[in-house]
């Protein structure tokens, strides 16, 4: 890549030939400054994959503390208040630095104005300023450390967080309500881009399903997300200056805290999984050379999905005080959310079927996902279930539950993804035979690590504990022992990605094979994504032949 | 997306502006005077009716909804409906609350019980709006005043 | 609790003990979404990995172009629709048990506080972190709390609920396993959480009266080895003086025990006085007539929680430690 | 945007005969406009749910307090509220005058209903002053510090565990300072649009800054078109 004039006018579009949006204007202040949703992407990339690290390395800690009962191993002297900050900020950092921001901001945000043919986001200054935002929200959540280290767990629950607990809870929920705003914004602006920047021919039916998933994310993001900022604000109000809103000693009530609290974090799950199954409705079809099942299905199921999350937020309060009738409806709706997700699981499986099944390492992880979804999913029932929620709530079942579904699915999902569009996001293919190894290794921690949460939950052990019965030391110590498969995976994917880097650009447009508009730029692309305005003449994941153009493998 | 030819002048205009501000005003006046009515707890009801009424003229005419896009008017209903499931759910637990009472006198109120104010980790600072209380006649005389 | 390889299978070995018949309509309720959650994991699972398997990649293989069937989709959403509203209509009923206490139960009244359970019987009489009921009866535990949230977690009842600051909240069960019980907290409360636990004893009628008559069965034997440091060592653990002291000369939220008999005491006031007997009796009444020097007044006071057998035992037991 | 053909606009260059407030990424101004459109309709939704989360509380703390609430309100001048419900309504007349104005080039208007619309803002904010300093004067103050000034205590608080006038009060200045906050935001947003529109900047070929700014300032008359009935009238 010999150097090139970028400074000369460029003729229409077109960019020098060699040039692409990474090494057009590759300044520090140009990336900084930069309004491309490209590198906007990877900025967000770099700052959630860095908080995904952390948020581990809390998560190996924390296992450690708990391999035996007397956490006397390795010499560590972690106490209780320690434990407690450790799980405090492993949630806190996971859900609010990682795993909200990460598919949005980094992904989508790379992909979705690609897909859909256009230039950028609606409002690219708007993309950069929820980045920036994000980066304010980030040091703040770190900084709270210093304030003495937030201990409450990440449901801030009342009257814990706002009258026992340590002053870093004030820190530690404006830094959320800042991040609640990245969201906002980074959701306002698919919206806006997914109504408007659609390539000319494109309608709704003719967008690829990962942008449906994406839209309708955005749309919890919009509608649910300031519920979340102005609970939080009140949350600090009521710690500071005591109003008696959520603290029964002014007059307020605890149970209204969780109402507030869920009617935000209930939908956000799905602003965690709704992406996830985005990504997985692309790699299903592109690596089984095979047009998706159910098109329709699946794009109203995300939408469905979407909008039935509000009302069944008090699953999580079954337990916790509220009225009868109030937990009897929620249990109810809660059962309605299983049928979209099912419709979602079957239609991929109908895709698969006499499909022509590539199984490279982005598919390795969409086959984990389906296997890891059925399961948190169903274990999900247990817990929508009254009877057996009862026995089961605020039980290490739950730890399981949501670590299947939250790192199982979305995250098995966001790594598949991330080796998906890799190629196309830095040019470079990686070692295709360490992905599989990792892909094996992952699934293979994760079920150690997690499952015998299951037997152990079920068997009474109450979570956020950092002392527990002897008998339960069998599976904790398993348990810790997956972590460290899970850590080892991780790392080595880190690894062979990163070694990827150093090679010169090397992947062809489309590697996969791919049906979709952003195979159809070259990789990288360059900085106004396409050389001329795509059209769309044909439907999505259409592979029949003559039709997909490209020829894999 | 079909093509929609002009944005710029088909609707609205300075004399529909002006008739919503006076039909605005009028209701303003109108829900001050029934709130000077005792209709019992329908006072509340009619005030947020004449309000919401408020609303949507505000809404319809000088937000232009009457003439855009419909998604606009989708989005702007769809912040008021989710706003309603949070406040219908919220009330369906607050109103259906029935705690049990124990039957024997409550442990709180025993005399043997820790006295709250010995307890410096579960007891807030003295609560500073218990002060000391003035004259009865005057504090009520003050609030007469209004 | 050994379980065999099959008990591994069924999903019964994923269960605690059961204590009440409750907790088997419960684990009935359980085990049923257990056999429908494997039988649809199995029915998502073994086609990923057969079709996988068998459309592995060939080339110049055709794929076919199914886009959608309508009558698929319907099979696929109304058929977990009706599964479904069972499962909802099964866990109420389940539920509708446990929101409603039989009349005739015995009433223990429950407060938690950071970190530990007090229970205040029909008569009166209170333990901290020891629960007794008599076998085959009703229990109600009507519960609040003095600070934060608490969840009492009874796992071998199945039966658990918040306790809430200034509200009340109510479990009940009967018991139908005679012997000792964990219980737990379930809501996270701070940094003990994890050491809010203690043990639900049931017990038959006759040990039941027993213990309501001498603070526990045990008493007897006790009372006829004449060996009070030991019955003081067992309200020592029961009573939950060891969340805050130990015996072993560390200091924690209050003074280790381990020497202090007849020690020379100072107080925050700055008086010193010797601790005898007279004067531990005093700390266990009123702990904050006297406040040892370098630590808190927040020792409860546990008047009308000991008896005097009890208190004359743990002066015994403290004098003990040398 | 299908009648648009691909080509028509291709790069984001200000080439001759564009308009320059068209950015690249859009293939033509209206399609611009409509986005900016569906943005800020977006953002005022989550204004709607932000406000309406004090709502729901204020909402609830009423149905624990009601006495005290309608007690509490007393304090409350409601010819101030009913005069700033007034100010505002034609502060969003002028508002809606100065997007037409600027919708039909008519930019003498434009800027004189832009300022009366930021007059009337202040006008508002004056009387919000008075309010408050009088609330201060009568030791009618939020949260902890209710009462607690030299004046001293409500009658109402002397009831054992009732927090109802501190909560109305909470609520009172929580809810009319966050609106009150949106009211400077709005008259930062005015100003500028009056240096703009002293530029020449808008036309009915471009007039998008100033509908935004209108509607967000409509939805904050919106929002005070509830307080005013729940704060002031209630009985
Ligand atoms: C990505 C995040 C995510 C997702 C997708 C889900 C999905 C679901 N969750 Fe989960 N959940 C969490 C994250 C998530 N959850 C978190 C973080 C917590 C704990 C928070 C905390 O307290 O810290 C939690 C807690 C939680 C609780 C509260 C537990 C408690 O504290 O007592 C409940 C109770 O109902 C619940 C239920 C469900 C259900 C019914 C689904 C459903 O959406 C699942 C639907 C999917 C399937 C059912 C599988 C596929 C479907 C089929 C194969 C069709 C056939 C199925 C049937 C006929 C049943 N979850
Ligand atoms: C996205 C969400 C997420 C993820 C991914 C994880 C990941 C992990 N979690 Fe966590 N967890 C939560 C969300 C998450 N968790 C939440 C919300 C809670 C509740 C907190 C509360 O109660 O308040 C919780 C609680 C929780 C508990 C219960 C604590 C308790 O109740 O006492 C435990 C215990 O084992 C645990 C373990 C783990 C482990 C071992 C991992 C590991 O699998 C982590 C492995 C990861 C790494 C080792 C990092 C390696 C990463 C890189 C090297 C970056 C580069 C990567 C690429 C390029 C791909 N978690
Ligand atoms: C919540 C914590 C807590 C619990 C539970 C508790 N104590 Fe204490 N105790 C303290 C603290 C703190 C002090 C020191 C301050 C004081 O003297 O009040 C103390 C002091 C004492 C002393 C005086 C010690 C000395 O060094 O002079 C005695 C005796 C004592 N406790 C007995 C008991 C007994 C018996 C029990 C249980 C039945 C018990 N305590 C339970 C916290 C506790
Ligand atoms: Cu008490 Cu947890
Ligand atoms: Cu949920």
């Amino acid at each position: 890549m010999e150097p090139v004039l970028h400074s000369a006018p460029q003729v229409g579009h077109h960019p020098a030939p060699g040039k692409h949006y990474l090494n057009e204007n590759t300044s520090l202040w140009d990336w900084i400054t930069t309004v491309d949703h490209k590198r906007i992407g990877l900025m967000y990339l770099v700052g959630s994959l860095f908080f995904f690290m952390i948020g581990g390395l809390l998560a190996l800690l924390l296992r450690l503390v708990l391999l035996t009962p007397q956490h006397t191993l390795f010499g560590i002297t972690v106490d209780a208040e320690g434990y407690n900050r450790l799980f405090t900020l492993h949630g806190a950092i996971m859900v609010f630095l990682f795993i909200i921001p990460s598919i949005p901001g980094s992904l989508t945000n790379f992909v979705l104005p690609l897909m859909l043919g256009a230039k950028d986001v609606a409002f690219p200054k708007l993309n950069l300023a929820s980045f920036y935002i994000y980066v304010v929200g980030a040091i703040m959540a770190v900084s709270s450390i210093y304030f003495g280290a937030i201990d409450t767990g990440w449901t801030f629950y009342t009257p814990y967080s706002s009258s026992s607990s340590s002053t870093s809870v004030a820190m530690m929920t404006m830094s959320v309500f800042v991040l609640g705003f990245s969201s906002i914004l980074t959701g306002l602006n698919f919206v806006a881009t997914v109504h408007k920047l659609r390539a000319p021919g494109m309608g709704w039916f003719d967008m690829p399903l990962f942008v449906w998933g994406m839209y309708s994310t955005a749309v919890i993001q919009i509608l649910a997300t300031p519920v979340l900022a102005i609970t939080l604000v009140l949350l600090a109000i009521e710690k500071t200056f005591h109003i008696g809103i959520f603290d029964p000693k002014y007059g307020g009530d605890p149970v209204l805290f969780q109402h507030f609290f869920w009617f935000y974090s209930h939908p956000a799950v799905y602003i965690m999984i709704l992406p996830g199954m985005a990504i997985i409705s692309e790699l299903i079809p592109t690596f089984s050379k095979k047009t998706i099942f159910g098109y329709r299905a699946i794009a109203y199921s995300s939408v469905s999905l979407a909008l039935v999350s509000f009302i069944v937020w008090g699953h999580h309060m079954f337990v916790a005080g509220q009225s009868q009738l109030a937990t009897v409806v929620f249990s109810a709706l809660t059962f309605l959310v299983a049928i979209p997700s099912g419709v979602k699981v079957f239609n991929w499986l109908t895709t698969m079927y006499k499909g022509n099944i590539v199984l490279a390492s982005p598919m390795l992880y969409a086959l984990a996902f389906l296997i890891l979804f059925a399961i948190g999913g169903l274990t999900g029932i247990f817990l929508g279930t009254l009877s057996t929620d009862i026995h089961l709530t605020d039980t290490y079942f739950v730890v399981a539950h949501f670590h299947y579904v939250m790192m199982g699915s979305t995250v098995t999902a966001f790594i598949g993804g991330l080796h998906y569009w890799w190629p196309k996001m830095t040019g470079r293919m990686y070692n295709e035979k360490l992905a599989k190894i990792a892909a094996v290794l992952w699934f293979i921690g994760f079920n150690a690590t997690f499952l015998p949460q299951f037997i152990m939950g079920s068997q009474g052990m109450p979570r956020r504990y950092y002392n527990y019965l002897d008998q339960f030391q069998p599976f904790h110590a398993f348990s810790t022992f997956g972590s460290w498969i899970i850590g080892f995976s991780l790392f080595m994917t880190l690894a062979y990605l990163l070694a990827s880097l150093r090679k010169p650009c090397d992947a062809p447009d489309d590697p996969w094979g791919g049906s979709t508009l952003e195979w159809r730029t070259s990789s990288p692309p360059i900085t106004h994504n396409f050389h001329d305005q795509p059209v769309l003449e044909r439907e999505p994941y259409d592979y029949r032949p003559g039709q997909s153009g490209r020829e894999t493998h | 997306m079909s093509a929609h030819t002009e944005h710029s002048h088909a609707h609205g205009g300075p004399a529909v502006y002006t008739a919503n501000l006076i039909g605005l005003l009028i209701l303003t006046g109108i829900t001050v005077g029934a709130s000077r009515i005792d209709f019992g707890p329908a006072n509340t009801v009619i005030a947020l009716s004449i309000a919401t009424v408020k609303a949507v003229l505000v809404g319809l005419f000088f937000m232009h909804l009457k003439w855009d896009k419909s998604v606009n008017a989708i989005i702007a209903l769809a912040g008021f409906l989710f706003l309603g499931i949070f406040l219908m759910f919220d009330l369906i637990d607050l109103n259906n609350r029935r705690d049990p009472l124990p039957r024997n006198t409550p442990v709180l109120a025993a005399p043997t019980a820790v006295p709250e104010s010995m307890n410096p980790l579960t007891t807030p600072a003295p609560k500073p709006w218990v002060a000391p209380a003035k004259p009865v006649g005057e504090a009520e005389g003050e609030h007469e005043g209004h | 609790m050994e379980h065999s390889f099959i008990d591994y299978i069924t999903g019964q070995a994923m269960l605690p003990p059961r204590g009440s018949e409750f907790a088997g309509e419960v684990d009935l309720v359980f085990i049923g979404i257990y056999w429908l959650s494997i039988i649809l994991f199995l029915a998502i699972t073994i086609p990923t990995v057969y079709f996988a398997w068998r459309y592995k990649f060939k080339a110049g293989r055709v794929t076919p172009h199914q886009t959608h069937n309508t009558t698929l989709e319907i099979m696929w959403s109304v058929g977990p629709l009706i599964i479904c509203v069972g499962l909802f209509f099964w866990g109420l009923d389940g539920w509708m048990k446990y929101a409603v206490a039989p009349g005739d139960s015995m009433e223990v009244v429950v407060t938690g506080k950071q970190w530990l359970w007090q229970f205040e019987y029909p008569d009166g009489s209170r333990t901290v972190n020891d629960l007794h009921v008599p076998i085959n009866k009703p229990v109600k535990l009507t519960m609040t709390s003095e600070d934060v949230l608490h969840d009492l977690f009874v796992p071998d009842m199945r039966v658990k609920v918040d306790v809430i600051p200034g509200r009340y909240s109510m479990i009940w069960f009967t018991p139908n396993v005679l012997g000792p019980h964990t219980f737990t907290c379930a809501e996270y409360c701070g940094k003990d959480h994890s050491g809010m636990k203690g043990t639900l004893t049931v017990e038959s009628d006759a040990d039941f009266a027993k213990f309501m008559a001498t603070g526990g069965t045990e008493w007897e034997e006790y009372r006829d080895r004449n060996d009070w440091a030991g019955w003081g060592k067992l309200q020592y653990e029961r009573k939950g003086c060891n969340s805050c002291h130990s015996v072993d000369g560390t200091s924690s939220k209050g003074p280790t025990w381990k020497g202090l008999f007849s020690k020379n005491e100072s107080f925050t006031d700055g008086s010193t006085g010797i601790a005898d007997a007279k004067y531990l009796e005093q700390s266990m009444l009123q702990p904050n007539a006297k406040v040892v020097k370098g630590f808190e007044p927040i020792m409860p006071t546990f008047q009308g929680l000991l008896r005097n057998h009890e208190i004359k035992g743990l002066q015994a037991y403290i004098e003990s430690l040398k | 945007m299908s009648t648009t053909t691909p080509e028509l606009h291709t790069h984001g260059g200000h080439e001759e005969g564009h308009n320059p407030y068209h950015q690249h990424h859009f293939a033509t101004m209206e399609q611009q406009f409509d986005t900016a459109k569906i943005g800020i309709w977006s953002f005022l939704a989550t204004e709607v749910l932000m406000f309406g989360g004090l709502f729901v509380g204020y909402g609830i703390s009423q149905g624990k307090y009601p006495a005290e609430f309608v007690e509490a309100h007393a304090h409350l001048d409601w010819m101030m509220g009913a005069l700033n419900t007034i100010v505002l309504l034609v502060s969003s007349w002028t508002m809606v005058m100065a997007v037409d104005a600027a919708k039909t080039n008519q930019r003498a208007k434009l800027k004189m209903y832009l300022l009366f619309t930021i007059a009337c803002a202040f006008i508002f904010l004056i009387v919000k002053y008075f309010e408050y300093e009088h609330k201060w004067h009568e030791d009618l103050m939020p949260f902890k510090y209710y009462g607690t000034g030299e004046t001293g205590i409500r009658p109402g608080d002397l009831m054992p565990g009732s927090h109802g006038y501190a909560t109305f009060f909470s609520f009172y200045f929580m809810m009319t300072g966050l609106h009150g906050f949106h009211i400077i935001v709005g008259i930062v947003l005015l100003a500028w649009l009056y240096v703009k529109a002293g530029r020449d900047r808008f036309s009915s070929a471009y007039y998008t800054p100033v509908d935004l700014v209108g509607l967000y300032w409509h939805i904050v008359d919106m929002i005070w078109i509830y307080l005013f009935p729940l704060y002031y009238l209630i009985s």
